[in-house]
């Protein structure tokens, strides 16, 4: 019942250079987690590091009947996150092996909205972002443009599950054009919507999506403002409680600050302040 | 086995109470902690209008603590007697009020608000480090901490008033004196002492607002000895807290001498993290064949 | 790459030096560490007379840090410049001593014996938090402090005199101004901060001093915040000390306004901590482009 | 050349209930430890726990040559520890695993001295103070008397490697008689000496060894005055540095205090002041 249980390790392996796939399988996960919702997990090493950290679901496995046919089956619940490797948190989180214990506390927060009606998702991930929009370009079978930009090729993950699963236009860019498109993903999706009939002339309208770091956040809301298209991003602060009780995790909104762990993560772009 | 204790008049059913700023308003607990069980609950620092907070990043993490700038971010006692009172209200368990202003007066005021409200004790936070007005000033001044229990104490009837003491003096136990003095029926400690991290990349500070309070286990060690030195100085119960994690850490302010443990940083590392240490409290005493709660307090053997 | 840094008249070869007590005499890390590589060795604190020390235990580790109570257990100053001086003087480094007397006039004639046997710098502890009569008494009193650097003042004229400042006062900057107005050529910080820790199942404090001074990676936000304070109130260097652990703890000192860093209780968790250290700000000014370690001082950008 | 190092384990097995054998293979053992001798160990948790703490030196194993007879051999050398699980440092040590690795700072201390000529040795140890008696015993080739007392029957150790070694007398004692005599070895002491034929009476003199809980190490050093017996015993104190420069460790002797590290472990019993 409880949102807070401590999970078994049944996976931790790397997948680049900076980059881990975590794979829990709790024994009871009381609620499934939507794209864009998180969890605070704590690697519990004798009070250092003392906090959990957030980490978007990555991807949610429902546990299999224990006699599917063909006769695989059994198989638990799954979480999978999908880190970097940044600071004293995850470079204990990478150490930890199999069998080892995590303390896991979510779902949490709200998750990215329904696309509105009539309107087609542009999903735009930089860096680490495309670990809670990967989840949400599935949950929407595909049907998706997805952007996708990264500072090098070697730090772009995904890309032939991405290429498997996007349906409509799948871009690539790296900064230093190693790979796709040479240039920020700001300057792809400049150029996307600009070869995009206007909605104007018949054309179809676009709702964005962004996760990414904070400058592609805050130069994908002035995008949609200037462009008058709605956008949903999701935003990072440094987290303590991850339940709305602590006041860490504001982020300055037209209405005040908010809590990226409880109003949050994902806030409509209109809404933030950007200092 | 008889885990009540008593702050002043206010008998809580168990010595576990959360520390201000830490558990919210209880709402957000709610699902994680049986609000009935608690001691009581100490509610996010309030002041009469509300406050918007400092800019982020607010906290950051250091070797076994954290250091927070929330710049007392609150709902303002009017939204707090709306919506908030009423939903603590409804369990069964003792609310405390953090209030925090920026004069005397503002203290005053809220403190006949909240009183007439009903509440059952009113913290006075004299110690908040992140606000440049008001809380390190009445906090480290001997003559100002007089005169704002004093005008408190006159304007508060039904509540139980509890002064919580800053940690950043060089003798607290002369504060709790004053504090006792002037009508405090029980001073809390420790608040957060004043640290500072920096980002060699960018050398930026770590929090926005430069310096940050440090909480959390590195600071138990300073927090159990102003705890003792309080208890030796006063009659008044002492509230004791700063880097409780477990039943071990309360029972060790316990022997020190609080009469009662507030639980803050711990909610964050483990959201029930209060009922476990009443739990644990509870083995404790049975394995020790201790009848009541109140032979631990001050039972240190020197 | 220049790493060199001047604590008043003394030039250092690097801004690395030991934290008094936590190193010996230089001797006892001869075997880890090319004792010529250090900016400056810090003894341990000497009086005039032998002092004995505190019964056991004398330490006690608490989350990422450590109590401890010496009780400033040494040889005395006779047996210093008998035997410790003459070796430490094998070695080409600076050697700066850390004095402590029970009375103004001890500290006077402790640190004239000093400058007379040529020593590079005398450290005023003015902050032991061990020992009752004295300690204590100097660091957190202003008027104290006054007289006690000025009297040392006018009876040194070779060594640079340092004063070491107590953690435990409300606004450390205004006792490192009074250093400064009284002739002190460079402050340090910070001392240990008193603490304490019980062993719940016996009820005896973990030390039998029953407090003890805590160092180590848990005190370093407070010591960072100190640190930045005092650079802002005073012209002088300082020297800054407390949980530093690695190179990247060293510079965070350093940009928050540290000329220099002592390293203590790194040195237990790593007996080559220092070398390590000094290696370490080489590479990180090489990486970054930086010429001349000054450069870093004070640099925070707010 | 330094005694610093750091250290792979290839072993840290429980051999009962509260004990561990941690066996450690540095790939260089800059000096061989003589019994009494010990290390600081450092888990290197993140700073918590934060100090190395001290263990006894239980077993050195030099290298094997590469070509020994038979095809075994080339083994590296190795370092034994047996260590009882007590409090934060030793449970995080028991938790670490084959391939972590460890710091290490050692040989320290002055260890055993050599029996006096003419003097049998007589080692007397307390529950996990076994674990550097048993490597004097080894160095002795078994001939000494050997005392041995724990609580239960559980907590005793190595029994059929000391009946195998110990050449003279090998007393047992449990405090509940559930092995061996039942009471202290104190009282086992006192009964062996009192059987021995008296050194005025032609019989042999005996030198004590003793290791084990304060309170014991007390008892044995009165009885030794009290018989004029020459005894030695090992102190233990909470450590820092472990090289004699903090002043943490020191005991109480004749002379002042002596640092436990440095002047010690092992002490001359007659110079303890027992408080
Ligand atoms: C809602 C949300 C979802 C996220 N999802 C993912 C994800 O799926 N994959 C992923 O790799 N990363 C994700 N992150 C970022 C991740 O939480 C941080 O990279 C991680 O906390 C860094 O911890 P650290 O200890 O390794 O770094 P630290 O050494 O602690 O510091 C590195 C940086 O991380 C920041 N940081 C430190 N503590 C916290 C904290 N408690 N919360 C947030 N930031 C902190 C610091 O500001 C610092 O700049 C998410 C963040 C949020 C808020
Ligand atoms: C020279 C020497 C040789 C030793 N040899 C062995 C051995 O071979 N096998 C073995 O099992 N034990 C040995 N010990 C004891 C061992 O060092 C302690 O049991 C261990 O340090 C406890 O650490 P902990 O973190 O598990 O316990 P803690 O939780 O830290 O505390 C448990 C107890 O250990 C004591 N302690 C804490 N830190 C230290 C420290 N740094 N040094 C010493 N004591 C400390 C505390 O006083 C406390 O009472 C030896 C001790 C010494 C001094
Ligand atoms: C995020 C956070 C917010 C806090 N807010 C308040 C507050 O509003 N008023 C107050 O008196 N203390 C506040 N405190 C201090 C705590 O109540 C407590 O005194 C301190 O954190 C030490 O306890 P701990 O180490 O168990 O957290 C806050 C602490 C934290 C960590
Ligand atoms: C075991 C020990 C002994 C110390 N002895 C002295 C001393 O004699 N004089 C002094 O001024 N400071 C003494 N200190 C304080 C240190 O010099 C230093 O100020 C403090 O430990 C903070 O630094 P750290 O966290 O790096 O250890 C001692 C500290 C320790 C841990
Ligand atoms: S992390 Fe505590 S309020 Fe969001
Ligand atoms: S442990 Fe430091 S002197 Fe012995």
């Amino acid at each position: 019942m409880s949102k807070y249980i401590r999970a078994k390790i049944t996976g931790n392996t790397p997948i680049n250079k900076d980059h881990n796939l975590l794979v829990l399988s709790p024994d009871d996960i009381p609620q499934r987690p939507l794209p864009g919702q998180f969890y605070m997990i704590g690697t519990d090493c004798s009070y250092n590091p003392l906090l959990k950290r957030p980490f978007s679901i990555f991807r949610y496995n429902p546990p299999s009947p224990p006699f599917s046919k063909g006769g695989m089956g059994g198989f638990s619940e799954e979480l999978q996150f999908l880190y970097r490797v940044k600071g004293r948190g995850t470079e204990r989180m990478k150490e930890m092996k199999e069998g080892d214990t995590v303390s896991l506390l979510g779902p949490l927060g709200n998750g990215y909205p329904k696309p509105g009606k009539n309107l087609t998702p542009v999903l735009i991930a930089g860096g680490t972002g495309i670990a809670s929009l990967f989840p949400l370009a599935e949950k929407l079978s595909g049907n998706v443009h997805f952007l996708y930009g990264a500072r090098t090729s070697d730090e772009l993950l995904l890309l032939s599950e991405l290429k498997g699963l996007v349906k409509k236009e799948l871009i690539i860019s790296t900064d230093d054009g190693s790979e796709g498109r040479k240039g920020t993903v700001i300057s792809a999706l400049n150029n996307f919507l600009a070869n995009q009939p206007s909605s104007a002339s018949g054309g179809i309208s676009h709702q964005l999506y962004a996760c990414g770091p904070s400058p592609m956040l805050e130069a994908v809301s002035k995008f949609a403002a200037e462009k008058g298209i709605k956008g949903y991003i999701s935003m990072e602060e440094n987290m303590a409680c991850g339940v709305g009780a602590c006041l860490g995790c504001t982020v300055k909104t037209k209405k005040g600050y908010k809590r990226v762990c409880k109003e949050g993560p994902v806030f409509s772009a209109e809404e933030i302040v950007w200092i | 086995m008889d885990l009540t204790v008593n702050i002043g008049r206010l008998k809580l059913k168990n010595p576990v109470m959360t520390a201000s700023g830490t558990f919210g308003y209880g709402e957000e607990y709610s699902e994680f902690v049986d609000l009935n069980k608690l001691g009581a609950i100490v509610v996010k620092g309030l002041s009469l209008k509300p406050m918007e907070g400092n800019p982020a990043p607010r906290i950051y993490e250091t070797p076994c603590g954290m250091l927070n700038a929330i710049g007392l971010q609150n709902v303002g006692v009017k939204e707090f007697l709306k919506t908030k009172l009423p939903y603590i209200r409804k369990f069964d368990t003792k609310l405390i009020v953090n209030i925090f202003g920026n004069t005397l007066q503002e203290y005053v005021k809220l403190s006949r608000i909240l009183d007439d409200a009903g509440v059952d004790g009113i913290e006075l936070n004299v110690s908040c480090p992140n606000i440049k007005k008001g809380g390190i000033f009445f906090g480290t001044d001997k003559k100002m901490l007089q005169k704002l229990v004093a005008k408190v104490r006159a304007s508060v009837s039904n509540a139980v008033l509890i002064t919580k003491l800053s940690p950043n003096v060089s003798y607290i136990q002369e504060f709790a004196k004053i504090a006792e003095e002037c009508g405090s029926e029980a001073v809390s400690l420790i608040n957060t002492i004043p640290g500072m991290a920096i980002d060699i990349k960018t050398r930026r500070p770590r929090i926005a607002n430069i310096t940050g309070g440090l909480s959390g286990p590195a600071i138990k060690p300073i927090a159990v000895r102003m705890v003792y030195e309080t208890f030796k100085a006063v009659k008044i119960p002492v509230i004791g807290m700063g880097g409780i994690m477990n039943s071990g850490d309360a029972i060790e302010f316990m022997i020190a001498g609080a009469a009662s443990v507030a639980i803050g940083t711990a909610n964050f590392v483990n959201p029930s993290a209060t009922i476990d240490i009443i739990k644990g409290i509870e083995s404790f005493m049975a394995e020790n064949s201790i009848r009541d709660v109140k032979e631990l307090r001050g039972a240190i053997k020197i």
